[in-house]
């Protein structure tokens, strides 16, 4: 075993922290915090094999880490902007409620 | 950079370095001793500036309003124009009953006030005091770092606001996160320019850009764009801090001191406290950024100690401060936002064209460089005008017909 | 020497991951992003153990400066009156499940990771250090389409945002 | 252009600024326990008792009458007149409290008194460490001379003293009156009398001739 196990072990309990929130938990807001606490063991897995690569100089992990960084904070902004429409809605956050097509 | 060549006071850090490698065999102990030396000493001189801060702030404020300031407090039957308040204030809030609302979220509550100090203090690591005065001087990225540490301190307004269970702080804490975020985008963006034109995130770089034979005129803020820029940012530090004219989360006077209301005591004292933390090191960046660090405003004054250069530049920054205290009405909450969001970020993205026009326009010579300074000023002025005039327009001197 | 990196991981991962895991099951959402706010800060933590200290800042700047005020102000918008917390945390046999299957990709995943051969050593650990000039050149050359890209996505994404949100529906009222 | 007014604002704080260092006409502030403000003779707080001459309880002006406790608002006054061993009214008070925690300071009692014995008083530093009995003036602290009433508002006290020296005198010219016509009467009596006697006499001497 290796600091890269460690490192990799690590990402992988995260994202099912992350996975147990987003399928477990009802409210839509803590489904996207668990969905982007998966995308932050991914930027986690990128980041210790950048570190551990044979050729690190070019930094192709680090980069890819800032950009998903990046989307990710795209995607937290859209999806909060849709709870609150579906807050709109139903008047609740529940994903359960939000069962129906029709606005 | 030869220790030589340089007075004592200015390389006294070095001195101390020195002597602890020479008495201190083992590496991390070294480092250990060091940080803690650094800590100290950053707790020990800004604790003691926010101290009278407090007391020159309310002595200023009552002589910009004909009035005489506290001039009581005596130590010792020693009356020294009441420049011993901050300890009587101390001793008073130190003596004062906490109150915990029953209703509160008693463990945010406590974490609140600590978790604001705590991240104001953050910013003091990357600030280069002097020459070789600076706690994390190696770190690369360190305007990034600073951000990054501020906006931590939004959190912690959050926790109070909302942890107090009170209406009035819910709705400061909710402005106040607007406002913190709405003016961390014209701060930001105003930094650019400065890391720009000295090609490093590093602070200490931008200082040793600033640097140079001219003196003070190598100053960023001596260029129309620095120029813009440090008005852009003083506003943007202003409401960064929730200062006057920015002090909405706070307003006393409708709602009752927002996210302060459930706190006392101690407690109270410590938000203060980051407050004019977080005050203080913004002024700090301030005056990285754009009045020139360390840099003294010419050679004949650089025997003067570096450090002092800067401090003497971030109390005026302080005194600048309370000045606009002293001066401007709070505004409005959606006033706040189009003056960030209408005013500030529109002129801050403009004034990014200008550095760049500015870099690559460094070799012009002779009647070039007049044209560049020209072009320059232009690209700053017309913005500020014609948005300006658009965004007064149809909105006059108030006319008073019930008055 | 070789420990003390080890140990720093350890002490990051172990920390990190107990915060993640009390924020994700607490009742209070302001709580949960709070802790989870604290989380994201271990993990900018673990970037700046790897040495890239620029994603660290970009970490805490864009999650704690911004995912999680944005997640904030969702929570208070969203929670006018007083909500039955207990309603948030699902059906009882539907959290279960969650749980079972988000337990059973850890095992999985954990017993691929340690089964697989990986080179990174415990005694050769390189220092790779990625300075923000060279994050800047990486951008500027080879990566200045994506960075385009980037930019006009966030726009994009910031715009539909405030679209989506703010689309006041006609109120019979 | 904007921005103008912000920098006008500055401007003027800035000179408020120097100028405070400058021209003390500036600076209202009064360091108050050093420096006491010149209150207007018309000031008024509580209600005092006015003597006359030396003694602070016999030259008291207040005859005990009881107006101003029957017409205070807030029922503050409280007076019990002197009597002596026989129990007749002795036209002094025994006891005069005015217990300041409740009096309003309307000064109805000083415009009712008839005897212009209880005034208005400058005196506004009245804290007490124990607020019910320190707070509750007696006639010992509540009298205070002619003269003090003078140094707080001398144009009212000398109207007050020349009415009252006014009414002293149509006083004793009345006295003077009453005496002279007491006196005439008794002549008159006398005369009477005399007369009687006389007629008396005449009659007996009648009857005797």
């Amino acid at each position: 075993m290796t600091i890269l196990h460690l490192c990799l072990i690590f990402s992988a309990l995260l994202f099912s922290l992350g996975l147990a929130a987003a399928l477990a938990r009802s409210s839509g807001i803590l489904v996207l915090l668990g969905i982007e606490l998966m995308l932050n063991a991914a930027n986690i897995n990128f980041i210790a094999f950048w570190k551990f690569s044979p050729n690190p100089e070019n930094g192709t992990g680090a980069m890819f880490a800032i950009f998903s960084i990046a989307v990710a904070a795209a995607e937290a902004a859209v999806g909060l902007a849709l709870i609150i429409a579906i807050y709109r809605h139903q008047s609740s956050i529940r994903l359960q409620d939000a069962n129906t097509l029709k606005g | 950079m030869s220790a030589s060549s340089e007075s004592i006071l200015e390389a006294f850090p070095l001195t101390i370095r020195d002597w602890l490698a020479s008495v201190v065999p083992l590496d991390w102990l070294q480092w250990l001793i060091l940080s803690l030396i650094g800590i100290v000493a950053i707790l020990t001189v800004f604790g003691l500036t926010f101290a009278f801060t407090t007391v020159t702030e309310r002595k200023l404020l009552g002589r910009f309003q004909n009035r005489l300031g506290p001039n009581r407090v005596r130590i010792f039957g020693i009356r020294v124009f009441g420049f011993f308040q901050p300890f009587a204030d101390a001793v008073k809030a130190l003596t004062k009953e906490d109150i915990v609302p029953a209703a509160a979220d008693k463990v945010l509550h406590f974490l609140a006030p600590c978790a604001m100090v705590a991240f104001s203090l953050l910013g003091f690591a990357v600030l280069p005091f002097g020459k070789h005065l600076s706690l994390l001087s190696n770190i690369d990225a360190a305007l990034l770092y600073f951000f990054a540490a501020g906006a931590a301190s939004e959190l912690a307004i959050f926790m109070a606001g909302w942890s107090s269970n009170n209406k009035f702080s819910l709705i400061s804490s909710m402005r106040a996160l607007a406002q913190l975020i709405s003016y961390e985008l014209p701060l930001l963006l105003v930094a650019v320019p400065a890391v720009l034109m000295a090609g490093s995130l590093s602070l200490t770089g931008i200082v040793v850009n600033q640097g140079g034979d001219l003196g003070i005129l190598n100053w960023n803020v001596f260029t129309p764009w620095g120029f813009a820029g440090f008005i852009i940012f003083f506003i943007a530090a202003l409401a960064e801090c929730n200062r006057c004219p920015f002090d909405l989360p706070e307003g006393e006077s409708e709602i009752i001191a927002g996210y302060l209301t459930e706190y006392s005591g101690f407690k109270y004292a410590l938000f203060f406290m980051g407050e004019y933390f977080g005050m203080m090191s913004l002024s700090g960046l301030g005056v990285t950024l754009f009045l020139g660090g360390w840099q003294a405003p010419c050679a004949a004054l650089a025997f003067i100690p570096s450090y002092l250069w800067f401090y003497a530049k971030l109390i005026v920054m302080i005194l600048c401060f309370i000045w606009m205290r002293a001066t401007l009405l709070r505004l409005r909450m959606d006033q706040l936002m189009r003056l960030s969001w209408k005013f500030l970020v529109p002129l801050a993205l403009v004034n990014l064209g200008t550095v760049t026009f500015w870099k690559y326009t460094a070799d012009w010579e002779g009647g070039m460089l007049v044209a560049r300074w020209l072009i320059a000023i232009a690209l700053v002025i017309l913005p500020f005008i014609s948005l300006g005039k658009v965004l007064s327009s149809g909105l006059g001197p108030r006319k008073y017909r019930y008055a | 020497m070789t420990t003390f990196p080890i140990i720093t991981l350890l002490i990051i991962a172990v920390i990190t991951l107990g915060i993640t895991a009390v924020a994700l099951f607490l009742k209070n959402i302001i709580h949960c992003s709070i802790l989870l706010a604290v989380s994201w800060v271990g993990i900018a933590a673990f970037y700046l153990w790897a040495g890239a200290e620029f994603v660290a800042f970009a970490q805490v700047l864009v999650y704690v400066g911004a995912v999680s005020m944005v997640v904030l102000f969702a929570v208070l918008l969203t929670q006018r009156k007083q909500l039955d917390l207990e309603k948030l945390t699902g059906t009882v046999g539907f959290r279960e499940l969650g749980k079972l299957a988000a337990a059973m990709v850890a095992t999985v995943l954990v017993i691929a990771i340690a089964t697989t051969p990986l080179t990174g050593s415990f005694d050769a650990i390189n220092e790779p250090v990625i300075t923000v000039r060279d994050i800047g050149i990486q951008l500027r050359d080879n990566h200045i389409g994506a960075l385009l890209i980037v930019g006009v996505l966030l726009t994009v994404a910031l715009l539909g945002a405030v679209v989506v949100a703010s689309a006041e529906p006609k109120t019979e009222e | 252009m904007l921005g103008t007014g912000i920098l006008k604002g500055l401007y003027i704080t800035a000179k408020n600024l120097v100028g405070s260092y400058y021209s003390s006409e500036r600076l209202t502030t009064i360091q108050y326990p050093e420096q006491r403000a010149q209150l207007p003779e018309n000031y008024r707080n509580f209600p005092f008792l006015v003597y006359d001459g030396e003694d602070a309880i016999d030259g008291l002006r207040c005859t005990a009458c009881k107006m101003c406790e029957k017409e205070c608002p807030p029922q503050c006054i409280y007076i019990i007149p002197e009597r002596d061993e026989k129990g007749k009214l002795q036209k002094k008070p025994k006891v005069f409290d005015i217990d300041i925690s409740v009096c309003m300071g309307c000064g109805i009692c000083a415009e009712v008194c008839p005897f212009e014995s209880i005034k208005m008083d400058h005196h506004f530093e009245v804290a007490q460490r124990n607020r019910f009995a320190g707070l509750l003036l007696h006639r010992e602290q509540l009298a205070k001379s002619n003269k003090y009433y003078h140094s707080i508002r001398p144009k009212e006290a000398t109207a007050v003293d020349e009415s009252l020296a006014e009414e002293k005198r149509k006083a004793e010219e009345k006295a003077k009156a009453a005496a002279a016509a007491k006196e005439a009467a008794a002549k008159a009596a006398a005369a009477k009398a005399a007369d009687a006697a006389k007629a008396k006499t005449d009659d007996l001497e009648e009857k005797k001739n």
